[in-house]
């Protein structure tokens, strides 16, 4: 079962699609269960203009994406990239057993978007 | 209600099943007792019988109630065993069982293999999901002593031929099971004809409560008891009997029964119905199981949307649309994650298993909530396909 | 049922239970499901298991719904013979069950000593028909392994020492069991102060619907399954949740739980005027079990009528009085002629266990109700005595 | 469960009691349960002008000997004791198995009527 949180976000996704001039595009992918996640990001200066996702998986992974996007866009690269693990959490609410997958999911996006783009 | 595609799950009380649960409440004394109390227990339970039997085309002196499909099944397996260790102390033992029973029979198989010295045979289904009785006869041995086939899968609905099984194992000593479970209530079921055994089934899945169902055992076949006790249904199985959900399954059993030819005409109609409609609506969609329409259940359809994850389809099924399907069994998914074994049984890749629904109707299935199902999946893999734009079409595909 | 004075045997449903059944009618959902609508079962299955676990001292955790006591008891029995076996595969392996234990104890302990290798000792009670922790003490074997003793004896209210016998196994690889299914609603029962590792009980001894009931098992115990499937249960006990009937012993296990201890006082007042009444118009009347108040149930009388067959006496207080009364335990009596293995074991000679009557009340049964019954045992037997003047006084008696 | 003919035997019974007069006295015993069963019969000439019972048993033995009595009360001696085999089965009705040995207890009664006094 779906927390609310969860539900919003997969069932009335807002930030869905790619950006073709993306400054950066974060990516992941679940070997086990195949779940892929890409989110383009569009830098302006220090600010996070847009965030955009595709996801392909289950429904909490598809909240993931949506979650994220929601959450860096307007934000500046250093606030974003600096969320404190707790909020990190509370993106996603509260998550049963299996869907814990899609927290590292999250903090792995949150990871990525902390390494310097040139780690890349 | 109108949104329940899920009824090989479980399925509402009928009208009567839910009568027959209110009057059973005040016929409380013990079917066993003495006194003239229990007489109105007694002719319930009776009552009750008659009707199960007639469902199933048994005698009544056949029918042991249960607590549900998975006891008859357990019962069935370890009971067999367990009249054969009496007979013959030690001896050596084979089993055979099918790639796609439920878990309450495959789970019991490998107990069995386990703790309890018996060798087992798993024996494949084809590509359709079918046992073949050949398969059958090419894993026997001279210990072969138990046979278990579902008579009609929970996932994908296949029918299996098990008069024929039932007619190659006859006369070699081998308890012939059947798990009936699924076939009750959505097609004619004659234990005498199909010539097994034992027979398993559960109210639940024809409109009566949950947590009662019962096995036909065939007169004269021994069956050692699971739960022994207080010399209950004639000492076959102790305790004390489940009074109100016995009369409320027998009543399931009357309605099923009257209306067994009419509803499973409308079964089929609405089944033809929406899978028409997803073909309209849906790119590529595959369904499985069987071809042949008398080798699959008239209720059942399992769907597969490649490059959709069912999973995530369901769950904007429930949320947007108030809708109820299911992936893979309902009875397994204590682990969320698990791949179905029957479709793995029947070759699925693990990306097809993953877009894979399974939906399932009722007779009094609305002709307009399958037109609203339809386009519900359409609309919902439409914003799946939004989401998932571009990358699932680089995701890699096993198949 | 003014009359009924069998409530050992089984009860009629509260109230609340019969309210909670009604309404769960509504929520048919399997519990496991992934779709919004088995939040609603849930629901319902955290709050039976949270009732249930309040009543009898347990944590929710720690409580698996079953079909009844005697499916709770063949469990446990078997589940931890079948754990141990997992754990030691082949290793010697020894029990104890006391000789009043119920049916559903005695032939699991027989069947496991016959199929499945395991040592039995039965220990004999006193004459009071109490269990002495050194009985069981004594009867240990350096590979004991299960000890089964009743919390409360169904025919006699004998309230065995537990705990104390709990006490004295601990720390010994034991797995010590009770079947609590009598004391349950009749006493407080705290399952962690008892100290036993598991404890059956059942929905209809304690006005709950009859069909359903559990096992306390302690946080930690490893038990094998008895009905493997579908996960149900963490995957300790496979079937599809009998979702009203749970909802129904929820709600039994709650009123019983608020009424407890007023309910006892009631009982035991009640039955002191019984008892009472009984020694006033019955000569010789002798009453089986302790004589501590506090080692009987409060609701049961066992009582010895020497010179009166019980059997006549029952049946004519059944049909000119319409008055219920059991002789022995109400489960066993498929054989209609066997003694009571009960009263034989306290040592009670045939001829005074066909003079016994149990009767069994409930806290709500009326007091006038009670002077009823008096009356109607005083003139019962004042007729079979004209009708077995004098030949009665020329019986063998054996005593 | 007990038929109608029993209960009504059992719970009113109609000749209980002891003949001090009685011109012949039928007895039984089952050694198994202990039931005890005792027939006074008092005789004019060829007639069984009184029959009265006393019982010490089950409730299906109770009513055997009242069922007994009604039926050779007022009959000659020789109709009642060459009652037919039927005709006896039907004095208790439709019997459980565990109250068979209550017929068996019958039969005997009329055997013993039918056997000549000095035979006792
Ligand atoms: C002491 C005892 N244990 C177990 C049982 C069996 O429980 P159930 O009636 O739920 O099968 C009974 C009831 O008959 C009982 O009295
Ligand atoms: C084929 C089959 N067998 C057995 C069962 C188990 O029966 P129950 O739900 O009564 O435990 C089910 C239902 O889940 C089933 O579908």
């Amino acid at each position: 079962m779906f927390n609310d949180i969860i539900v919003r976000h997969f069932s009335n996704p807002t930030h869905t699609g790619e950006l073709p001039d993306a400054s950066r595009t974060l990516e992941l992918g679940n070997p086990v269960c195949g779940d892929r996640l890409r989110v383009d990001l569009r830098i302006e200066g220090d600010r996070i203009a847009e965030a955009r996702y595709q996801a392909w998986g289950c429904a909490t992974s598809l909240a993931t994406g949506n979650a994220f996007c929601e959450h860096v866009e307007n934000k500046s690269l250093r606030d974003a990239a600096t969320t404190a693990p707790e909020a990190i959490e509370a993106l996603l609410g509260e998550l049963e057993p299996s869907q814990m997958h899609c927290l590292e999911m999250l903090r792995s996006l949150f990871a990525q978007l902390n390494a310097s783009p040139d780690d890349r | 209600m109108d949104g329940y595609f899920d009824f090989n799950a479980t399925t509402p009380m009928c009208a009567p099943a839910q009568e027959a649960l209110l009057n059973a409440l005040r016929t409380f004394a013990n079917p066993s007792s003495h006194y003239r109390m229990a007489k109105a227990s007694r002719a319930l339970m009776a009552n009750a019988r008659a009707a199960v039997a007639a469902l199933i085309g048994a005698d009544r002196e056949e029918i042991v109630f249960t607590s549900g499909g998975t006891e008859a099944n357990n019962w069935a397996l370890k009971g067999a065993i367990d009249a054969l260790r009496a007979r013959e102390p030690g001896g050596e033992c084979h089993m055979i069982v099918s790639a796609i029973e439920h878990a309450s029979v495959l789970e019991v198989a490998h107990y069995l293999q386990r703790y309890r010295n018996v060798a087992l045979t798993v024996v494949a289904p084809d590509a359709e999901g079918l046992i073949r009785p050949q398969a059958v006869i090419d894993a026997l041995r001279p210990d072969t002593r138990l046979v278990s086939v579902m008579l009609a899968n929970n996932e994908i609905g296949a029918v299996q031929p098990i008069a024929a099984i039932a007619e190659a194992l006859r006369g070699r000593g081998i308890h012939v099971h059947t798990d009936a479970v699924q076939a009750i209530g959505k097609r004619p079921v004659d234990a005498h004809a199909l010539g097994v055994d034992s027979l398993s089934f559960a109210a639940h899945k024809f409109c009566g409560p949950k947590g009662v169902g019962g096995l036909y055992l065939r007169t004269g076949v021994e069956l050692a008891p699971l739960l022994h006790g207080g010399g209950q249904e004639r000492g076959l199985r102790g305790g004390t009997e489940a009074l109100a959900s016995i009369a409320a399954m027998g009543a399931a059993a009357d309605h099923a029964r009257s209306d067994l030819d009419a509803g499973i005409a409308r079964m089929r109609a609405l089944r033809e119905t929406l899978r028409d409609g997803l073909r309209g609506k849906v790119a590529n969609v595959v369904f499985n199981g069987p071809a042949a329409d008398d080798a699959r259940l008239p209720n059942t359809l399992s769907v597969t949307i490649p490059g959709v994850r069912a999973e995530a389809l369901a769950a904007i099924l429930d949320h947007s649309h108030d809708m109820q399907v299911s992936l893979g069994a309902a009875c397994s998914n204590n682990k969320a994650a698990a791949l179905s074994h029957v479709l793995r049984a029947i070759g699925l890749p693990e990306d097809r298993i993953r877009a894979t629904l399974r939906l399932s109707l009722h007779a009094d299935t609305d002709e307009a909530a399958i037109a609203r199902l339809c386009e519900a999946i359409d609309k919902s893999v439409a914003l799946l396909d939004s989401i998932a734009n571009p990358i699932r079409k680089e995701a890699p595909h096993a198949a």
